[in-house]
C-alpha cells in the first residue's frame, strides 16, 4: 500500500514536472466558450495571435459553466499536459496558482500597466503571492435585473429600485396573471438569485462577511434568515415550470412578454439582441432593487500555465492580446460583459453595455465591486457548492428559512 | 513388447483417481475395442493415447516409443471423434487435407492423398460441400476419411456410430470392419455398445469405475467373463443371474433354485470340479440362448436339464420369441424358437444347457 | 433469420395476438419519442421551437440546422461544424473496437480451450474491470497516460478503451466458446495445427455471431464515449461526442436547440447504423453465447 | 541435436503461449483496474483536494488523515439523499427493465410478422448518447411543453404529468429515461434466451395440458435463468455508473432530488476541489458493486467447472 502510493505518488510528480505538449510557437488554450457569438469573439484573439505569427490550437470543453472544462484541466495536468492557457474562473485560478502550476506574469503587466487599469477586486483573483498568473478578459456583473418594457408599461409599473416595490410589482403581476418572474431551476442560477438578494437584504459588509469571510455568525444570523424568506418569495413568484430550465429558455419568456423579470448576469442580453430587441426599447436592464450601488461580479480569464521555468513569448504575447484595450472591447460588446480594464471607450457599447461599464467603474472606486458567491469569486469551490446544495434545497420546498439557516452554518463549516 | 502399449497408467484430476493401474498391449493390426458404461474411463484412455490429456503415472509407448509428452500431431495417430469434429468453416475436401498440410505437405500430394481417400470412401461427390449440408453419413465418412489420409501407425476411434440411426449403425459398422480387414491398421475404438465391441474387435477391453475388468477375445468375454459386470455387460439381453445353492447328490454338484409355487428344481453342473463349493450360495449364470425350449435345445451340449416353470410374458421378436419367467425370485429371460406355443401364465417346459453355465461368488461377483 | 426457422410452440388465439400486436406497437411508439422530438425539432427554424412549439410538426420546414451542425456550426473558434471530428472518431474507434474484439476472443479461447489451474479466478477479475465508473480511474489514468507519453493522443485514447472494453469482450467470447466443441480443437491438435492456427482457421471463422454482439457493444460505448475523449484528446483529435457537447452546452449563448439536434442524430448515425446493419445478428450472437449463463 | 533443441522449444513454447497470450490483457487490468482501486482507496485516506498527492514543485500537499473523509461524508445529508436515491432507482430500473424485457421478448416471439422491423426500434436507444437524448426527454416531460401540455392541448385539461419537476417523483422520471434506453437491450438477451429454448419440451408441456401462462410461467421463465442473471449483471452495472442520464436531465435537481453516487462523486472530486471525499464515495461505491458481483460471479464460475 505504502509503496504503491509511493510509486504513484513519484509518476505523478515526475509527469507534474514535465513541460506541456503545446509545440513553440503555438498557445493551446482550454476554453468554454463554444456558442456562436463568444467563439466568434474569441476567433479575433486567435487572428490577433496568428498575425503575430504564433499558432492557436483550440481546445473547447463546453459544459457546467466550466466545471467539464476543470475537470479536463485536472486530467491534463496530472498527465504532465498541462495547455497554454486556461479559462477560469475566481477561486479555481488561486488555487491553481497555490499548486505552483502557473506561471508568472509580472513581466509582461509592468510593462504593460495592468495594475493602474485593473480594479483592485479583480486583480485578487489575477494574483498570486503578488504575482500576476492570469490575463482577465471580462467582468460580467451578475446583479442584473431583465424586463420586458412592454409587459411592465401595460401593467404602469416602473423600474423598482427596493425590495419593497419589487414586491408590490410582483404581486401587482401576479393578480394580473401574469408570471411575475422567469426562472431556471438549476443550482447556479438559484445561488445567482441568491447573491442579490443576500446583497440587497443586509448591504454590502454584510454580504462579504458572510459569503467572503464565512463568519458563522453572519451565516447564522437573522438577516440570513430574512434573506432566505426573500427567496420564498420570489420562489412563489416564478412559474410552476422553473424546475431545471436552462436560463436562455426563461429569458426568452421575457423576451417573449410571458414573463415581466429574470435576474440573470449581464450575458443575458445576448439573447434579446439575438431576438432583435432593442435595449430601452423593447427591454429594460436595471440592478437587483437595493443593490443599484452594488456590483458583484465575475471574471472570465485565462490563466498561464507554467511551461518550465519562465513564461514563455507566446504565452506573454497571447496575454497582452487579451488585455489590449481593441481586443477588450470588440470581445466584450458581443458577449455583454464589460471590459477588465476601466481605461476602455465606451463607444462601442449599447445603452446597457454603457450602463454597466460606468456602474463598474463606481463600483471599483467606491469599493463596492465584490466578488459574486454563485459565480466562484467569493469562496472556494468546495464552500460555494455547499452554500448551493443549501440554497438549492431551500428554493425547492426542501428547507423552511430556518432550517436553511443552520444547514448553511453547518455545509459551510465541513466544506472550509 | 507389442505394438501399442500401456504400461501401469493411471490419470487422477487433482486427488481424485478415475484411472486405475491399466496395462494392455495390443499387436500391429490389432482392433482393440474399449467398451464400459459412460463414466468408465475408457474415453479418458483414449485421450491419453491420442496425447489429449496428460499421462499422471505410467507410460504409453507406440512401436516401442514412449509417447508421454509428445504432441498428438507428433504421435502419428488419427482420431475419429463422436461428433465427427468436422471443421464447419472448411469444406470437406480442406478438412480431409487440413492435417496434411498443418504437416507441410506439399499441394499436389495432398490433393492425390485426397482423392485416393475419396474414392476409397465414395465421397468424391461431397468434397467441395460444407460439413453443415451433410448427411450424418456421410459426415461419418468424411471424419474417417480425414484420419485415413494421414496413414497413422494407429487409428482412434471414440463412439463413431453413436450419433447414426440404427439402420445407418449396423452399415457403418460392416464398413469399418472391412476397412480394417483391408487396411489393416492398428484401430482403437472406444464405445459403449457391446455389439459393436462384439461385432469388430480382435479384443475387448471391458471398463468400469476406471478398471479394466476383463482384457480378452470376444469369445472369452462373452463365454467366459470375469465378474458378474462383464458377464451382464456383455451380451443383449444380458446374462440370467440367479440365486442358487451348490448342492450334492449323487457325489455331483448341482444348483438349487426355486420356481413358482414353492416348488424347487435341481440343476447338474457340468463342471464336478464346483464340488468344493458345495453348500454355498453363488449367482448361477446362463445367457437367455442357453435356455431354450426342449425341442430348440443345443444338440451338441452333453448336460440339458429340464425344469417347468410358470411363463409371465412373451416377447416374439419375429426371429425368437424371449419368454420371461421368474427363478429364485429373479426375472430369467429364456430365448425360444419363434414357433413355440407358449402363453403367459401357462406352466411350460424350459431347457437349460448347463453346459454354458457360470457361477460367480455373489459376495466379490467374481467367478468360481 | 431465427423467426423463421424456430417454429414457436406456443399458439395463441386471434384475440391475444391482437392485443399482443397492439402492446408491441405502443412499445414501439415509447422507443420512438425521444427520437420524433429530435427529429422534428431538427428540421424547423429556431423561432419556432423558442415559440413554443417544441412537439409538433414544423410549419416551416427547413434542412438548414443539418447543414449547419456538420459544417458551419462554431465547435471552438472555429466554424468547421462536426465533420472534421467525424474523423477523429472513426480514427480512435475502428482501432479500439478491433484490438479489443481480438483480445476478448483471444483471452476467450485461451480461457475455455487451454484451461489451466485458476484460470476461472483469472476470468472473474477480469470482469470486475467491466464494473468501475470511469469517474473514478480518470485522475490516476492520467498521471499514467503522462508517464507512457501518450497523454493527448489517439493511441492513448485507444489504450483507454481496450483496457476498459476487454472484460466485455472476453465475457461474451468466453461464453460463446465455452459451447463450441472443444472435440474440434482437438481434431486440429492431431492434426498438427499449433495454437495460432486453431484459433485462426477453426475458431475464428465460426466466431462471425459473437463478433457482431463484441463490436455492436464496443463501437456503442466508444462511439459515445465522453469523458475519457474530452479529457485525453488533443483539441484537433477530439472525437465527435466532444465536439458534439462544446456544440450543444453552452451556459452564457444563444441555444440553438434545432442545430443541437441535427448535430446529434449525425453524431449517433454510425451507431445507429451498426444497429441496423447488424442488429439482425445481434440476437443471434446473443444466443449462440453470452446468455448462456 | 540443434533440430531437436528446437522443437524441444517449439513444445514448450506451445505449452506456455496460452498464458502468454492472456498476459497483456491481465497486466493491463491489473494496472488499470486493480492499481487504480488501490490508488483510490489510498487518497481517500488523504485530505487531497484539487491533485492527489503533490504540487508542480514536486511539494507533497497531502496528509493522511485516517477515516475522516468516511466520517464527513457519512455525515453529508448530500450523500444520504444519492444513496436513498441509488436504492429506489436501481431497484426500480432493474425490476421494470426485466420485466418489460421479458414481456416484449415473448411477444416477440409469438411468430410476429414485422419483427425485422420492430426489433432495431427496440434497440436503437442503447446507441444514441445521453448528452442530446436527455435534452430531447427533459423536453418531452416538461409539462410546460411537453406531454401534458400536449394533452391539455387535445382536451385533457385535467392531466397533469409534471414528475421531472417535482422533488418527490423526479427520480422515477431518471427510471423512465433509464428504462427507455436499456429495455430493449434487455429484451434482446431474453429473446435469444426464448430462441435458444427446445421446442419438444414446449410441445411436451402442451400435450400435458398446459395453459400459455402455465407453459411460461412454469417451464420456459425458469429456463431463462442465464438470461436473467445476466441481464441482472448488466443492469446493475448499468445503474450504478448512472451518471450522463442525471446531468443532462435533471443535473441532480430539483434541489437535489436526483443526486446519484456517481454525480456525487463526481461534483466532489471535480466541481468542489474535495478530492478526497470524492474518493471515499467511489471507494463505497466499489465496495457496493463488489458486494453484488462477488456473488453472483463466484455462483457462475463454480457452476460451469
Amino acid at each position: 500500500m505504502t509503496r504503491l502510493g509511493l510509486g504513484l505518488r513519484a509518476t505523478v510528480a515526475a509527469v507534474a514536472l514535465s513541460a506541456g505538449a503545446a509545440q513553440a510557437n503555438e498557445v493551446e488554450v482550454l476554453h468554454w466558450w463554444t456558442s456562436g457569438g463568444e467563439a466568434a469573439a474569441l476567433n479575433v484573439l486567435k487572428q490577433d495571435l496568428e498575425g503575430q505569427g504564433i499558432g492557436w490550437q483550440d481546445m473547447p470543453v463546453a459544459g457546467g459553466g466550466g466545471e467539464q472544462a476543470m475537470t479536463v484541466l485536472r486530467a491534463r495536468v496530472t498527465a504532465g499536459d498541462a495547455p497554454t492557457a486556461v479559462q477560469m474562473l475566481g477561486f479555481d485560478i488561486l488555487d491553481w496558482g497555490n499548486q505552483g502550476a502557473l506561471a508568472d506574469l509580472n513581466e509582461v503587466a509592468a510593462r504593460e500597466g495592468w495594475d493602474e487599469v485593473v480594479p483592485d477586486a479583480l486583480k485578487a483573483f489575477a494574483q498570486v503571492d503578488g504575482k500576476w498568473v492570469s490575463a482577465p478578459v471580462n467582468v460580467h456583473s451578475t446583479n442584473w435585473v431583465w424586463a420586458n418594457k412592454a409587459v411592465l408599461d401595460e401593467h404602469g409599473i416602473s423600474v423598482p429600485t427596493t425590495w419593497e416595490e419589487f414586491t408590490a410589482a410582483v404581486e401587482k403581476l401576479d393578480a394580473a396573471g401574469v408570471t411575475p418572474i422567469a426562472h431556471g431551476g438549476q443550482a447556479w442560477q438559484d445561488a445567482t438569485i441568491f447573491d442579490a438578494v443576500v446583497m440587497s437584504t443586509g448591504g454590502p459588509d454584510f454580504y462579504e462577511s458572510a459569503f467572503i469571510d464565512l463568519d458563522e455568525e453572519a451565516l447564522g444570523s437573522d438577516t440570513m434568515k430574512e434573506a432566505f424568506d426573500r427567496m420564498s418569495f420570489i420562489r412563489e413568484h416564478v412559474d410552476e415550470n422553473f424546475s431545471g430550465r436552462d436560463w436562455n429558455l426563461a429569458t426568452a419568456m421575457v423576451i417573449n412578454g410571458e414573463a415581466a423579470f429574470q435576474m440573470m448576469g449581464d450575458w443575458a442580453k445576448g439573447e434579446f439582441l439575438n431576438a432583435g430587441k432593442v435595449p430601452g426599447e423593447d427591454f429594460l436592464c436595471f440592478r437587483f432593487p437595493g443593490t443599484q450601488d452594488q456590483v458583484t461580479f465575475n471574471a472570465d480569464q485565462f490563466a498561464m500555465f507554467d511551461q518550465g521555468g519562465t513564461v514563455s513569448e507566446e504565452q506573454a504575447a497571447l496575454a497582452s492580446a487579451i488585455l489590449s484595450p481593441s481586443f477588450q472591447s470588440a470581445f466584450n460588446v458581443v458577449k455583454g460583459s464589460v471590459p477588465a480594464r476601466t481605461d476602455v471607450s465606451n463607444e462601442a457599447f449599447d445603452d446597457c453595455g454603457k450602463k454597466g461599464m460606468e456602474d463598474l467603474a463606481a463600483a471599483a472606486a467606491s469599493g463596492n465591486l465584490y466578488g459574486s458567491m454563485a459565480h466562484g469569486h467569493a469562496n472556494p469551490a468546495a464552500v460555494k457548492n455547499a452554500i448551493y446544495d443549501v440554497v438549492t434545497a431551500h428554493f425547492n420546498g426542501e428547507y423552511d428559512s430556518e432550517t436553511a439557516v443552520t444547514e448553511l452554518v453547518d455545509a459551510v463549516s465541513i466544506a472550509k | 513388447m507389442g505394438f501399442l502399449d500401456i504400461k501401469s497408467v493411471t490419470k487422477s484430476y487433482g486427488p481424485v483417481e478415475v484411472l486405475h493401474r491399466v496395462d494392455i498391449s495390443a499387436e500391429e493390426g490389432e482392433f482393440l475395442v474399449l467398451v464400459g458404461p459412460s463414466g468408465c474411463g475408457k474415453s479418458t484412455l483414449l485421450n491419453m493415447i491420442a496425447g489429449l490429456e496428460e499421462i499422471t503415472t505410467g507410460e504409453i509407448a507406440i512401436k516401442g516409443q514412449t509417447m508421454n509428452g509428445v504432441h498428438p500431431s507428433k504421435r502419428n495417430i488419427a482420431m475419429v471423434f463422436q461428433s465427427y469434429a468436422l471443421y464447419p468453416n472448411m469444406t470437406v475436401g480442406q478438412n480431409i487435407t487440413f492435417g496434411l498440410e498443418m504437416h507441410g505437405v506439399p499441394k499436389p500430394e495432398r490433393e492425390k492423398a485426397m482423392s485416393d481417400v475419396a474414392s476409397l470412401l465414395q465421397i468424391e461427390q461431397l468434397l467441395d460441400r460444407k460439413p453443415g449440408h451433410l448427411s450424418g453419413g456421410q459426415r461419418q465418412r468424411v471424419a474417417m476419411g480425414r484420419a485415413l489420409v494421414r496413414n497413422p501407425d494407429v487409428f482412434l476411434f471414440d463412439e463413431p456410430l453413436s450419433n447414426l440411426d440404427a439402420k445407418l449403425r449396423v452399415d457403418m459398422r460392416t464398413e469399418i470392419k472391412k476397412l480394417h480387414q483391408k487396411l489393416g491398421t492398428t484401430i482403437v475404438y472406444v464405445t459403449h455398445d457391446q455389439i459393436e465391441a462384439m461385432t469388430l474387435s480382435t479384443r475387448i477391453a471391458v471398463m468400469n469405475g476406471g478398471y479394466v475388468q476383463q482384457l480378452g477375445t470376444p469369445k472369452e468375454i462373452y463365454d467366459d467373463p470375469a465378474n458378474v459386470f462383464v458377464a451382464s455387460f456383455m451380451g443383449s439381453p444380458s446374462m440370467n443371474l440367479i440365486p442358487a445353492r451348490v448342492v450334492d447328490q449323487n457325489g455331483e454338484p448341482h444348483a438349487k433354485i426355486r420356481l413358482e409355487g414353492g416348488k424347487t428344481a435341481q440343476l447338474r453342473f457340468s463342471d464336478p470340479g464346483l464340488a468344493a463349493h458345495s453348500g454355498r450360495e453363488v449367482l448361477l449364470g446362463i445367457r437367455p440362448e442357453a435356455i431354450t425350449d426342449p425341442e430348440g435345445a443345443d444338440r451338441k451340449s452333453g448336460n440339458i436339464q429340464t425344469l417347468h416353470n410358470v411363463v409371465d410374458v412373451t416377447e416374439p421378436a419375429g426371429s425368437d420369441t424371449f419368454v420371461t419367467t421368474t427363478i429364485s425370485g429373479k426375472t430369467c429371460i429364456a430365448r425360444m424358437r419363434a414357433d413355440t406355443d407358449v402363453r403367459a401364465g401357462a406352466e411350460v417346459a424350459f431347457a437349460v444347457n448347463m453346459d454354458k453355465a457360470v457361477v460367480f461368488d455373489p459376495e466379490t461377483e467374481k467367478r468360481l | 433469420m431465427a423467426a423463421a426457422t424456430q417454429d414457436s410452440a406456443v399458439r395463441t388465439g386471434r384475440v391475444t395476438r391482437m392485443l399482443i400486436y397492439l402492446v408491441l406497437l405502443l412499445f414501439a411508439l415509447f422507443y420512438m419519442l425521444p427520437l420524433y422530438v429530435m427529429l422534428v425539432n431538427s428540421v424547423k427554424p429556431l423561432d419556432e421551437i423558442t415559440g413554443g412549439g417544441m412537439m409538433s410538426l414544423p410549419a416551416q420546414w427547413t434542412l438548414e440546422p443539418w447543414l449547419k451542425a456538420w459544417s458551419t456550426a462554431q465547435i471552438g473558434v472555429q466554424p468547421t461544424g462536426l465533420r472534421p471530428y467525424f474523423w477523429n472518431s472513426i480514427s480512435m474507434v475502428v482501432p479500439a473496437v478491433a484490438i479489443s474484439t481480438v483480445l476478448g476472443a483471444l483471452n476467450g479461447y485461451v480461457l475455455t480451450k487451454w484451461r489451466f489451474r485458476g484460470d476461472t479466478i483469472l476470468f472473474g477479475l477480469m470482469l470486475f474491470a467491466c464494473f468501475i465508473p470511469f469517474q473514478i480511474v480518470l485522475i490516476p489514468m492520467a498521471a499514467v497516460l503522462g508517464t507512457l507519453g501518450l497523454a493527448g493522443s489517439t493511441a492513448g485514447l485507444v489504450l483507454v478503451h481496450v483496457v476498459y472494453g476487454v472484460g466485455f469482450t472476453t465475457l461474451y467470447f468466453r461464453n460463446y466458446y465455452a459451447v463450441f466443441p472443444t472435440e474440434l480443437v482437438r481434431a486440429a491438435q492431431i492434426d498438427g495445427a499449433g495454437f495460432f492456427q486453431i484459433f485462426w482457421r477453426i475458431l475464428l471463422p465460426s466466431s462471425g455471431p459473437i463478433a457482431v454482439v463484441s463490436v455492436i457493444w464496443q463501437f456503442t460505448n466508444i462511439w459515445n464515449d465522453f469523458l475519457f475523449g474530452a479529457s485525453f484528446a488533443s483539441g484537433d483529435g477530439a472525437p465527435m461526442t466532444v465536439a458534439l457537447n462544446n456544440l450543444v452546452q453552452s451556459s452564457t449563448g444563444v441555444k440553438e436547440y434545432n442545430v443541437h439536434f441535427a448535430g446529434a442524430i449525425l453524431a449517433a448515425l454510425p451507431t445507429l447504423l451498426v444497429y441496423i446493419v447488424a442488429g439482425r445478428y445481434f440476437v443471434r450472437g446473443l444466443m449462440a453465447g453470452s446468455v448462456k449463463g | 541435436m540443434a533440430a531437436h533443441a528446437e522443437a524441444d522449444f517449439r513444445t514448450r513454447l506451445q505449452a506456455w503461449l496460452p498464458k502468454l497470450v492472456l498476459s497483456p490483457s491481465l497486466a493491463l487490468i491489473f494496472v488499470f483496474v486493480y492499481g487504480f482501486i488501490l490508488f483510490t482507496v489510498y487518497v481517500s485516506f488523504t485530505d487531497s483536494r484539487i491533485l492527489p498527492f503533490v504540487d508542480k514543485n514536486g511539494q507533497q500537499t497531502f496528509d493522511l488523515i485516517g477515516f475522516s473523509n468516511y466520517e464527513k461524508l457519512f455525515r453529508l445529508s448530500h450523500w444520504e439523499i444519492a444513496l436513498g436515491n441509488m436504492a429506489v432507482f436501481a431497484g426500480l430500473y432493474i425490476v421494470i427493465c426485466t420485466a418489460i424485457g421479458l414481456l416484449l421478448a415473448i411477444f416477440l416471439d409469438q411468430k410476429i410478422r414485422g419483427e425485422g422491423a420492430l426489433r432495431p426500434l427496440y434497440l436503437y436507444p442503447m446507441a444514441l448518447s445521453f448528452i442530446v437524448t436527455g435534452t430531447a426527454w427533459k423536453w418531452f416531460l416538461d409539462p410546460g411543453i411537453g406531454l401534458e401540455n400536449i394533452l391539455q392541448a387535445w382536451g385533457w385539461e385535467s392531466f397533469s404529468f409534471d414528475w421531472i419537476k417535482n422533488r418527490d417523483f423526479a427520480i422515477y422520471t431518471i427510471v423512465l429515461a433509464a428504462v427507455w434506453q436499456t429495455s430493449g437491450f434487455v429484451m434482446a438477451m431474453f429473446l435469444a434466451g426464448l430462441r435458444g429454448i427446445d421446442n419438444e419440451i414446449l410441445k411436451a408441456a402442451q400435450m400435458d395440458g398446459a395453459s400459455n401462462w402455465n407453459l411460461y410461467r412454469r417451464i420456459i421463465i425458469p429456463q431463462l435463468r442465464p438470461a436473467f442473471l445476466s441481464a441482472f449483471v448488466i443492469l446493475a452495472h448499468l445503474a450504478i455508473k448512472t451518471f450522463d442520464l442525471v446531468i443532462a436531465m435533471t443535473g441532480g435537481g430539483p434541489g437535489r432530488a436526483t443526486e446519484l453516487p456517481a454525480t456525487f462523486m463526481y461534483s466532489y472530486t471535480f466541481s468542489r476541489n474535495q478530492m478526497g471525499i470524492g474518493a471515499a464515495s467511489a471507494v463505497i461505491m466499489l465496495m457496493t458493486i463488489a458486494a453484488i458481483m462477488i456473488p453472483y460471479l463466484y455462483a457462475e464460475l463454480k457452476e460451469k467447472k
